[in-house]
C-alpha cells in the first residue's frame, strides 16, 4: 500500500471580497494520507487556495510541496506545470467537457493506460458514480447531480496523491450523498491520498474529516463548534 | 524550362490560335499568359520567365526595365464604334446624336485604345458634341460590358473585342484609321528561346490566322 | 442549351478543374492546420509580437487582389527572394502551381484564424485547467477540448476561407502566371472569359463553378456542427 | 522620397482617399446591422428558407470579384433591374458611388454573417432562457444578452469584412467604373497604377493604404475586447 | 396584499435516464402561496418539471394553469410566451450574463422600473444578498456562492406570483443559507408567492415547505420519513 508524504503549504496572495480588498494568507500542513476539510463563509478563498495549490494559479509568494516534492517555491523560482502535479481537482461548477460523453471525460483522465484496462476502469467508475446507463450521454444531457457525479469520478481515476475537491457534494441527493461519501472515505483509506475538499456542510464536514480548518477573510482557523443556525434543524 | 509568351488580353483569340498551330507543327510547349498589358509587363520583368511578349508597340517600347532583343511587327489595330442592343449606328459621326445619351470610352492612360478614341473625337470635331456623354472606364472589356448591359448606348472598343461579343452587342462600325494614330502591334523578344515561335509568326499560316482576327 | 454543351465539352476545361479541385483540397489542409495554429497562437493574450502577427495576418486584406499579388512577385521574383529560393528548394514559386496555391491559401488565412481566435477566446478557462489537472499536457489539451468546443467557429471560418480561395484570382494571377494549361484555375478561366469579352463562356462556367461550389459548401456545413 | 511626396501631394488622391473613407464608415454600420441580423437568423436551426439564406450569403464568395461585378452588372444594369430601380428611385447603381457602396457591403457580408453565427450557436441555451424568465422579449434579449456575448466573434467579424471591403476592386470596378473622381476609390487608384504599369506610385498607394489600414484595424482590434 | 390563485399541472413527457427512458408524469396542485418542496434522487426529473411549469421545455402533453390564467395546455394549443409568466426562476447552473456586473443583472429583470426606483431596488436587493461591495463585479469575478446569492435575488426581484428555485441554496455556506432561508421563507408569507423548490436537503424542506413532494423516476409522491443516513449524521 503507498503512503503519501505530508503537504506543507505556505502562501500570500491578494484577494479582492466583498468588504474590500484582503490578503489570503495560509500556512496549512497536512500528514500522509490524512483528510482535510477546510469550511468558512462565501468569498473567503476557499477556492482560491485549492487553485493556488493545485497550481492553477500563481501566489503573490509561498511554497507547495506535496510527498517531499516541492511544487511552487516563489523564492526559488520554482513552478511544476500542473500536468506533473499527481493530484485530482473536482471544479465547483464542474468543468465538464462539452464535447465528449461520460465515459469519454472518464477515459480522457485515464489516457496512460492501455486501451482494454482503460475500458474497464472507465465501466468501474461509471457504475461507481451511478452513470452506467448514462455512459455516451453528454453533459448537456445530464441532470445538475449527475453531472457533478461524473466531476468526482474523473477526479479520482487517476489515483492522484492528493485530492482537491471543491464543494463536491453539496449537489447531491441525501442517498448518494451518503454512498459517495462512504466511497469517498473508503477511495481515500484505501489509496492514502492526502484530500482537501471545501464544504459548507458542518456535518459532513465532521463526518468526513480527520481535521476540519475553518477559513475566514483569507486566514485559517480551526473549526468552532456547530453555529447555533444549525442546532435548530428538525431532523 | 517551358517557353512562356505573354500578350495583351485583347489579342488572346489570334495569340492562341497561333500558339495551337506551333505547338502542332514543333511539339514544343508554350505557356501563354494573357491580361492587361501593364500586369503582363510587370509579370515579365519581376518573374524574368517571359520570352516574348506582345501587345502596342508604344506601350512595349515604354515599358521599365524590360530590354527586348527585337521587335516583331504583327498587324495593326482596329478601332471601332460598337453600341448597346436596341441601338443602330451607321456611322460612327452617330456619336454625336441626341438619342446618344452615354458613351463609354477606355481610359487614355491604361488603354491605348482610349488613347486612340480621344485622337478620334478631336480630330472629327466631334468632341464639343461628345465629350459630356462620355463616360472613362479603366478598360476596354469594361466598356464591353457595359454595352452588353445597357448602361452605355456606344463605345469604344478593340475590333477583337467586339469580334468577340458577337450578338451581345447591338453591332459596331469601324472608325476610319485616317482619325486616329496607327496602332501598331508588335511582338518583343525578349530571349532567345522564343526564336523558334517568332520566325513561326512570320510563315503565311501564321499570318492567315492573324488577319482573320483583323490585324 | 446549345453554348452549353460547347462550353462544356470544351476539353481545355478538364485542366482548370482539375487544378481548382486539387488546390482546393490542398488548401483546405493548410487553412485547417494554420489557421488553427495561428487562431490559438493569436488567442494567448500578451506575449511579444503578438500585435505584430496580428496585423501580418490580417493587413493582405485590405489590398486589392492583384497588388497583394504584385507585391509578393516582387517580394519573391528574380528581383527578391526568388533566385535564393530557387538555388534552395531546387523549384521556384514563379509560375508555378506552388504559386498558385500560395495565393489561395493567404487570401483565405484571415479567415480562418479570426474566427478561431475569437472562439478559443471565448470559451470558459477552466475546461483547459481541467485537463490540465487530468495529466495532459498543452497539446492534447488543445486537440481534445479546445479544438473540439471551437469546431463551430472553425467550420465557419473553413468554409469561408475556401470559398474565398477557389474565387481568387489576382494574387493567382500574378504569382501562378494564369498559363493556360498550367496554372489557369477555373476562376481565371472565367476571369480570362470576362476580360476578352467572351460573357456567354463566362456565365456557363460561372454556373458550373457555382454548382461544383455548393456542393463544397453544403459538405463543409455538413463536417462541422455545432458541438 | 521625392516620389513619395510627389504621389502624395497629388491634388487626385485627395478624393479617392475621401471616397474610401466614406464608403468605409457607411460599409461598416451596414455590416454591423445586416450582418447580426442574418447571422442571428442563420443560427436559429431549422426553419424555411434557411439553407438557401446561408447559400445566398457565402456564394458570391466563390466567384472572381470582377466576375461577381460583371453578373451584378447585367442584374443591375438597365437590361434588367435597373431601368426599374431607376424610374423607381430617380437614380440607378451602376457609375455611382451606391454602386460602389453595394459592392463593399456585398463582399465582406459572409465574413460577418458565419462568426456570428457560429458565435451565437455555441452560447449557452439557458442565458436566453434566464432573460425570458425575468420577462423580456426576443430582441432585447438579443441586444443586451445575446450580442454582448459575441463581442468577441462580431468584432473578429468586422475586421475581416471591413480589411477585405478596403482591399475590393473586382465588384467595385465593374459597378462603379472606376471613373475619376466619382468611383475611384484609394484601392482603385492603386489597381489602376499597378494595371498601368506605374509601380513606384502603386507602392507610395499602398504605403498609404497600408498605414491607413492598420490604423482602422486597431480601433475596431480595441473596441471589441473578449467579453 | 395580493393573493395568489393556485397552481394547477398536469404534465406528461418522456425523458431518458441512467435505466433507459422513462415517462414524467406528474399530477400537481399547489393552494394560494403555498411553499412546496420537490425532493427526490438526481435524475428524476426534478429540474424537468421546473422547465416545463415555466414554459422552457414543450410538454408531450398536459395543461398548466396559474392564478386563474391559463399558460399551456396542449389540448387547445395554448402556449403563453415565457416573459407573460410571472414567475421567477433560479437555474441550478446559476445562467449568470457574463456581460452584466452584479448591479446590471438585477437591474436587468427590474425593467419596468424608473430608473431611480430601480437603482435603490437594485442596491436592496443586493444588500439582502450581501453583495453591497461587489455591485460591480462580473460573475466570472465572483466565488461560487456570492454567484448562487446573486441568481436568487434577480429571480426574486420582480415579485413574481410563482417562484422556482432548482436548488438555490445548495453551495451556500450555513450562516448564509440560513439567512437566505429566513429571508426566503420571510418574502414568501409577505407576498404570498406559490413556490416551487428542489431540494436534495431534506431537513431544509421540512423547514421551509408547507408540504414536500418526492419525485422518483418521473412519478410524484408523499415524502417519506428522513432516510436511516441522515440519522447517522453526528451533530
Ligand atoms: N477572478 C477574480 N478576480 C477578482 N476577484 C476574485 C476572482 N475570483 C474570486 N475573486 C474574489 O476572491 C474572493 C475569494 O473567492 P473564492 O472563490 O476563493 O471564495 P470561496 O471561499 O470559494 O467562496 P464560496 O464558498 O462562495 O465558493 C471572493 O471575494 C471573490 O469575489
Ligand atoms: N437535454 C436532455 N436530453 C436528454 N435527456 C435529458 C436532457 N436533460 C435531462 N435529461 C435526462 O432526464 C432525466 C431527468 O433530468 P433532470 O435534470 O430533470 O433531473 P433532476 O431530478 O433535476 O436531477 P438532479 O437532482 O441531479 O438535478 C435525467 O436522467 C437526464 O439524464
Ligand atoms: O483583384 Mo481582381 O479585379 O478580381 O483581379
Ligand atoms: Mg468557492
Ligand atoms: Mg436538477
Amino acid at each position: 500500500m503507498p503512503t503519501a508524504a505530508p503537504l506543507d503549504v505556505t502562501l500570500e496572495t491578494r484577494l479582492s471580497g466583498p468588504e474590500g480588498p484582503f490578503t489570503l494568507d495560509v500556512g496549512l500542513k497536512a500528514m500522509a494520507g490524512e483528510f482535510l476539510v477546510l469550511t468558512g463563509p462565501s468569498g473567503a478563498g476557499k477556492t482560491t487556495l485549492l487553485r493556488l495549490i493545485a497550481g492553477l494559479a500563481r501566489p503573490g509568494r509561498g511554497r507547495v510541496a506535496m510527498a517531499g516534492q516541492v511544487w511552487c517555491d516563489t523564492a526559488r523560482g520554482i513552478d511544476l506545470p500542473v500536468r506533473a502535479r499527481s493530484l485530482g481537482f473536482v471544479f465547483q461548477d464542474y468543468a465538464l467537457f462539452p464535447n465528449m460523453t461520460a465515459a469519454g471525460q472518464i477515459g480522457f483522465a485515464l489516457h496512460d493506460l492501455p486501451r482494454r484496462a482503460r475500458r474497464d476502469r472507465v465501466a468501474e467508475l461509471l457504475d461507481l458514480a451511478g452513470l452506467s446507463g448514462l455512459a455516451t450521454a453528454f453533459p448537456a444531457q445530464l441532470s445538475g447531480g449527475q453531472r457533478q457525479r461524473l466531476a468526482l469520478v474523473r477526479a479520482l481515476a487517476r489515483q492522484p496523491k492528493l485530492l482537491l475537491l471543491d464543494e463536491p457534494l453539496s449537489a447531491l441527493d441525501p442517498d448518494t450523498r451518503a454512498r459517495l461519501q462512504d466511497q469517498l472515505r473508503r477511495l481515500h483509506d484505501l489509496f492514502g491520498a492526502t484530500t482537501l475538499m471545501t464544504s459548507h456542510e458542518t456535518a459532513e464536514a465532521r463526518r468526513l474529516a480527520d481535521r476540519v480548518l475553518r477559513l475566514e477573510a483569507g486566514r485559517l482557523g480551526a473549526a468552532p463548534p456547530p453555529p447555533p443556525s444549525l442546532r435548530l434543524v428538525r431532523v | 524550362e517551358d517557353l512562356v509568351i505573354g500578350a495583351g488580353a485583347g489579342y488572346r483569340r489570334p495569340m492562341a490560335e497561333a500558339v495551337a498551330a506551333w505547338k502542332a507543327q514543333s511539339g514544343d510547349s508554350v505557356g501563354e499568359v494573357y491580361g492587361n498589358m501593364g500586369q503582363v509587363l510587370g509579370q515579365a520583368r519581376e518573374s524574368g520567365k517571359m520570352a516574348m511578349v506582345c501587345g502596342d508597340r508604344a506601350v512595349l517600347a515604354k515599358a521599365e526595365g524590360l530590354r527586348f532583343d527585337r521587335f516583331l511587327p504583327l498587324g495593326t489595330g482596329k478601332l471601332v464604334v460598337a453600341f448597346r442592343k436596341g441601338e443602330s449606328l451607321q456611322d460612327p459621326a452617330e456619336l454625336a446624336a441626341e438619342r446618344i445619351a452615354k458613351v463609354g470610352i477606355p481610359d487614355a492612360k491604361s488603354a491605348i485604345y482610349g488613347k486612340a478614341g480621344r485622337q478620334y473625337l478631336d480630330r472629327s470635331g466631334l468632341a464639343a458634341k461628345v465629350d459630356p456623354k462620355l463616360v472613362t472606364v479603366a478598360t476596354v472589356p469594361q466598356v464591353t460590358a457595359y454595352l452588353i448591359s445597357g448602361d452605355v448606348d456606344a463605345g469604344f472598343l478593340n475590333i477583337t473585342d467586339a469580334i468577340g461579343a458577337g450578338a451581345d452587342l447591338g453591332g459596331w462600325v469601324a472608325v476610319d484609321p485616317g482619325l486616329y494614330p496607327p496602332i501598331e502591334i508588335s511582338c518583343g523578344v525578349l530571349d532567345a528561346s522564343a526564336e523558334g515561335f517568332a520566325a513561326f509568326l512570320t510563315t503565311p499560316a501564321a499570318q492567315k490566322i492573324l488577319q482573320h482576327y483583323g490585324l | 442549351m446549345e453554348a452549353l454543351a460547347a462550353v462544356l465539352g470544351d476539353p481545355a476545361l478538364a485542366f482548370p478543374l482539375r487544378l481548382s479541385l486539387r488546390i482546393a483540397v490542398a488548401t483546405l489542409c493548410l487553412h485547417a492546420t494554420l489557421g488553427v495554429a495561428l487562431g490559438w497562437a493569436l488567442s494567448k493574450r500578451r506575449w511579444p509580437g503578438r500585435s505584430l502577427l496580428d496585423i501580418a495576418v490580417t493587413l493582405p486584406m485590405v489590398f486589392p487582389p492583384i497588388v497583394l499579388g504584385f507585391g509578393l512577385l516582387m517580394l519573391l521574383g528574380r528581383h527578391g527572394l526568388g533566385g535564393w529560393i530557387e538555388t534552395g528548394f531546387g523549384a521556384g514559386l514563379i509560375f508555378s502551381e506552388a504559386g498558385v496555391l500560395l495565393a489561395s491559401v493567404l487570401v483565405g488565412l484571415p479567415l480562418v484564424v479570426k474566427p478561431v481566435e475569437a472562439a478559443i477566446a471565448a470559451l470558459p478557462a477552466n475546461l483547459a485547467e481541467a485537463a490540465r489537472t487530468l495529466g495532459h499536457g498543452e497539446i492534447p489539451i488543445f486537440a481534445r477540448v479546445i479544438l473540439p468546443n471551437v469546431a463551430g467557429a472553425l467550420g465557419a471560418g473553413l468554409l469561408m476561407a475556401t470559398a474565398r480561395s477557389l474565387g481568387e484570382v489576382g494574387v493567382t494571377l500574378m504569382l501562378g502566371g494564369n498559363i493556360l494549361g498550367r496554372t489557369n484555375t477555373i476562376s481565371l478561366e472565367i476571369y480570362n472569359a470576362v476580360t476578352v469579352g467572351e460573357f456567354r463562356r463566362a456565365l456557363v462556367l460561372s454556373a458550373a463553378l457555382g454548382l461544383f461550389s455548393t456542393l463544397v459548401l453544403i459538405v463543409l456545413r455538413r463536417r462541422a456542427p455545432a458541438p
